[in-house]
């Protein structure tokens, strides 16, 4: 096993694909001769040529709209969304167009795209840079939506991702970009809509996925300390969702408190504390509560976005109410 | 073009007028539901376009799409039937009027948003360029179309980087009830193309004659040169935006000045001064399209519903790269196939073009 | 009091609300000269004038971001979508303006506009066509999402929606327009933010907006006829939500089902499940359900269409879940 | 110009270069977060701009936004304190570096939406031609936002109703990492104007005189004809895009060979040789300008933090339509003010225009 950053995996696992699949191409703005705005595509438009590793303009519309296109007719396109706060202006093309052709046309076209890019809350970049869209693309029937929060997670699913034949929408965080992992050296995916148990425990339900899975590790070394054993779910892929796997660990605590870093107001951990409410409502001793951001824009300065985002702290208090102590 | 090609797309404009008369009868008679766009008038665009495509190039269009389709080949049969929402529709009773789609035909058909084909055009025309093959894509939507932010996206990158793809506006005069000068600052829309040093040009989009020569071009440019064309065809549409269109802004006396350039009336001329084909040989063709429209009702009346688990296929497609185990609780997945569908009137078409 | 179809009603309230302030002002396509692609701004063109009533060009981010910048400045634009399923086009003009600048700017800016139109399913207009977003507006903080399900709620809705200072969602149902209400002849607004019984009841509690208010209705007869009285409520505006009369009604009645039209994935009802598993897990004798519409693209055959859409039946089967019987 | 305004304008692109350098410092040091933006090289654009704009008008502009507000006048100590996330901040520390805005004097400030502020500028010249002022919108934006059908909606839209609105790239040759020609088929940006049959020129950004000469006209045209213009500033940056970018996509050469037609320096001998300024009265500026920016530091390092409170303020205008006792369980709700906020730096400046 190596020791690589999920920087590193991602990299490798389109690298790989592309190796592997001639039909496999990547665009979007500075993913070529810039190395990518984050350094995700480092390397690959020497190792590919400028039609394989595509600098577009900026033009989100047509970023996707071209992933979309291509894939219509048999490629696998993979679309870097600089961040997915500028997939707002590429929706259309993700909605109406790789979501809806195939039940249109009756089964007679595929989209096998991927839109990647860092999604949610990076360092001091404010309101318009800072957003978490999950709970809007798990909305829209025909998607595939992955999360993924660990360097070995993210090579495995994106190259499922960049071999299954629906659009995906594959949402990386930038804060996890230099986080390290050990990934396998030898050839691996993992299948799209498996959940993962992040961490062992019997007294209580984190589920968590991407970013926040780190905020409920932590919660869950403070509350090893008074002796509360924690168990992390990670759902891994959003949609579709692989809740058995979530509603196993809360019949077996009984109690269950969702982590995430996006707003909390019709957010997706609210879809997730409505399944388990509804299928554990004999197994829980307590309501599921939640663990969000604040329901604000993002501020810039570092002491109000430190107040913003969902504390370790904030999940310990959950976990002490869900047990009544 | 020989006499016989000639008296064929004579036939194609024929068959669309007919068929697309019979859809509004029908859809009086509630057989068809929803939005219902006819493209009675503008015939010649798309038969035009359509005479000048290899079996395996592709086309994209927008919501008005019954034309091309009828004109590329399709049976009529399969799309009366999803007009009227029945199983053996050409996309299974789940597009209606709007959504025409014959993927092996290389119609990749109908789009509900206004310019959102643009770009997906765009991508056709990319994955060519990577494939390396000589196939071109054609583009057809509005004269409201080119104000959308799409088009100009789309526009700029196949410009950019030489994607044989032409862009065809059909320009007949409204976006719904909004007059073109109304919502455009400038009334040449292919002028629009100087904005991405595109090749451009207008066309009187009803002469069959004026739309190949022109359209001929611009796609031997992209097949040829790699080079995307913008084209402006002028035409006009006989009937409102949609059914429920009263059309109170234009009047009576201009939609009748317009009908004098009729595309099939000006054609039929044209066949007989200059191909010696009498009247009785048009009216012929009349009856002939006539009992195919009426074979097409009656397969689509014949036809039986969608099945209620109809409902929940077709939304992915069946993959190794997921635990279906879980994703089987949605009955979307459950009712996933690893295969495209592809309807059974199929079987005597040629197949989709190989990929990648 | 004058009986008025939603239509009339909504034409009314800006009527009016033009006639009362001059800084409020219409724009979209087909409003003006065609009368609205539905009507709803008939006859406005003729009072107002051009500059008041403007007939846009297709290109819906010109539109929401006209609004905007309008309203920047001291204006009350009313920007209409022909549907929200154009908005998609429009988003980052609401997401990343209309709802952020104020708070980007320290409190310097304010966006009183509207951006209305008909959501959700329409009659066999398929895919793209019939889409309810109101769970993604309902995410944004900034926003104010408002879902009127009578003529009277709609008009007294719309003019706090014009006079209110902040950039106002609001979601009509194209289904409702032709249904007929009473509606004050008096001047009158209703609050936002404000809950209403539409029906009492004492044995379960229907949560519901917009059209499944319809739904839920037709399910309440069905259900008093074998003698179990359902008490509806109706948000009628989700952002801010009025959630306490819905706790009010489950701590009576202890069970709750929520009916709406969109997808159930992430949908709006998700977050009302989530605060009433929260806030009445005491109260509740059974889980909360939600009935929803098929999680698949709008089909355009009527008889798919049928069973895409919730139907009163699967409300009371629901009802009868939670009933235990 | 007289003597004493060009004096007042070559201190302003000092000003700006002196604040931006101080920035590059302070942001090394840790003080300013995340994105950060230098103008250094466009300064002439800015200042050339602002210097044409009476009290009432308004701007609208990218996140390279530093150059405007000094030079339209704002104080530079919230602006530093901004920067630095303080309280006492333009934006009171929730913009930063991205978001300067200052309504009072006509500042609509910064969007971090390449192009998003453009049908926004739109909607502020439609509210001007609603109210028959003779105000004027100027919106600046880079090469790279041409490109987003934002671009393109907002300019249609502008020239179909006459709003006085002047469009203003600044072409500094690339977008982030990607030059101009790899980014946009057509290379003469202002041309993009031919496609809206919209007023357009380019202009040497890095001449002060050059750029008041050409804004000039334009701002005229949108006063008097309330016609909109498209504007191409031709300058260069030199710093790169951002504090992250190591500036690999160009030569050393290419960035000394344009620090030598800097604008400052090219002003300043203009000075020297037309309106009988010597080097000692510069450098004087110089001087005085450091001063400002040492004072703008000390102001923000001593200004406090935002309080944990004003994280839920500043998202809804407190309003009587609402059902408060409701609304109220949301913090944001409970924090929300009647009123807008400005900062107590304000009470000297001119207060907003009257609307309506
Ligand atoms: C993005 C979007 N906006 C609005 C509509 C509603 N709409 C459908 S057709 C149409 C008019 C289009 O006019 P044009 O492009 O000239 O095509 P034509 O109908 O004349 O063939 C409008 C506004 C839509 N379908 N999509
Ligand atoms: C819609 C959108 N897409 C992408 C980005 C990321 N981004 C920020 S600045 C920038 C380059 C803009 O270049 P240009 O318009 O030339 O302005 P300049 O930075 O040169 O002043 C990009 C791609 C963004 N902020 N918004
Ligand atoms: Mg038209
Ligand atoms: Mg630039």
């Amino acid at each position: 096993m190596a020791t690589l950053t999920m920087r590193e995996a991602l990299n490798q696992a389109m690298a790989e694909e592309m190796a592997r699949d001639q039909t496999v191409f990547l665009l979007g703005e500075e993913v070529g001769a810039y190395q990518g705005a984050y350094k995700i595509t480092q390397g690959l438009l020497a190792k590919f040529g400028e039609w394989r590793v595509r600098d577009t303009p900026i033009a989100e519309e047509a970023i996707a709209g071209i992933a979309v296109g291509a894939a219509f007719i048999g490629f696998r396109p993979i679309a870097e969304m600089m961040t997915f706060n500028f997939s707002i202006l590429a929706l259309d093309m993700i909605v109406n167009h790789a979501a809806k052709y195939r039940y249109m046309s009756g089964g007679q076209i595929r989209c096998p795209m991927v839109m990647r890019g860092p999604s949610g809350a990076a360092a001091q970049v404010a309101a318009q840079h800072s957003q978490a869209f999950e709970s809007w693309y798990a909305h829209i029937p025909g998607l595939v939506v992955v999360m993924p929060s660990t360097p070995k997670d993210a090579k495995g699913l994106l190259k499922s991702a960049i071999r299954d034949d629906n659009p995906v929408i594959f949402m990386e965080n930038e804060v996890l970009y230099n986080h390290k992992g050990e990934v396998p050296d030898e050839e691996y995916h993992i299948p799209l809509g498996l959940a993962d148990i992040k961490r062992a425990g019997k007294d209580v339900t984190l589920v968590a996925w991407s970013r926040s899975v780190v905020f409920a590790q932590q919660a869950a070394e403070l509350l090893a300390k008074d002796g509360v054993e924690a168990e992390i779910v990670d759902p891994r892929t959003l949609r579709p969702l692989d809740e058995d796997l979530i509603f196993e660990s809360v019949r077996k605590t009984n109690r269950c408190v969702v982590v995430e870093e996006g707003w909390r107001y019709a957010g997706f951990g609210a879809e997730i504390a409505d399944r388990v409410q509804r299928e554990c409502f004999d197994s829980l001793d307590a309501p599921v509560l939640r663990v969000t951001a604040e329901d604000v824009p993002m501020p810039y300065s570092k002491v109000l976005e430190k107040s913003y985002l969902p504390q370790p702290q904030e999940v310990v208090d959950a976990v002490h109410k869900v047990l009544y102590r | 073009m020989t006499r016989d090609e000639a008296l064929s797309l004579y036939r194609q404009m024929l068959l669309i007028r007919r068929f697309e008369e019979r859809c509004a009868q029908i859809y009086v008679e509630g057989k068809i539901g929803g939005f219902l766009h006819l493209y009675i008038g503008q015939e010649a665009v798309g038969v035009g376009a359509m005479s000048l495509l290899k079996p395996d190039d592709y086309f994209i269009t927008s919501y008005r799409d019954h034309g091309y389709a009828l004109a590329r080949g399709t049976d009529p049969r399969p799309l009366m039937a999803e007009l009227c929402g029945k199983a053996t529709g050409i996309s299974r009773g789940k597009g209606g009027s709007m959504h025409f789609y014959d993927v092996p035909l290389g119609n990749f058909g109908g789009d509900g948003i206004v310019g959102g084909h643009l770009p997906v055009a765009a991508g056709m025309g990319y994955g060519i360029r990577l494939r390396g093959s000589d196939q071109v894509v054609l583009c057809f939507f509005g004269d409201g179309a080119v104000n959308e932010g799409a088009f100009h996206e789309a526009l700029n990158v196949s410009a950019l980087w030489d994607l044989p793809v032409v862009y065809v506006i059909e320009n007949n005069r409204y976006g719904m009830g909004t007059a073109l000068d109304r919502a455009s600052s400038v009334k040449d829309l292919y002028q629009r193309g100087s904005a991405y040093g595109m090749p451009r040009r207008e066309v009187n989009g009803m002469d069959l004659v004026a739309v190949r020569q022109v359209l001929g071009e611009a796609i031997e440019r992209a097949r040829a040169e790699k080079r995307p064309s913008l084209i402006e065809a002028e035409t006009y549409r006989y009937r409102g935006h949609s059914m429920s269109d009263p059309g109170k802004y234009r009047t009576k006396d201009e939609v009748e000045q317009m009908m004098k350039f009729d595309p099939i009336y000006l054609f039929g001329k044209r066949l007989m001064e200059h191909e010696r084909v009498g009247q009785a040989e048009l009216d012929a063709f009349d009856k002939e399209v006539l009992a195919v429209v009426d074979e097409a009702v009656k397969f689509a009346d014949e036809s039986p519903w969608p099945t209620v688990a109809s409902l929940y296929e077709d939304v992915y497609v069946r993959s190794p790269y997921i635990n279906m185990r879980a994703a089987e609780k949605d009955p979307a997945w459950k009712a996933s196939l690893r295969e495209d569908r592809v309807p059974a009137d199929y079987v005597n078409l040629p197949q989709p073009v190989k990929v990648g």
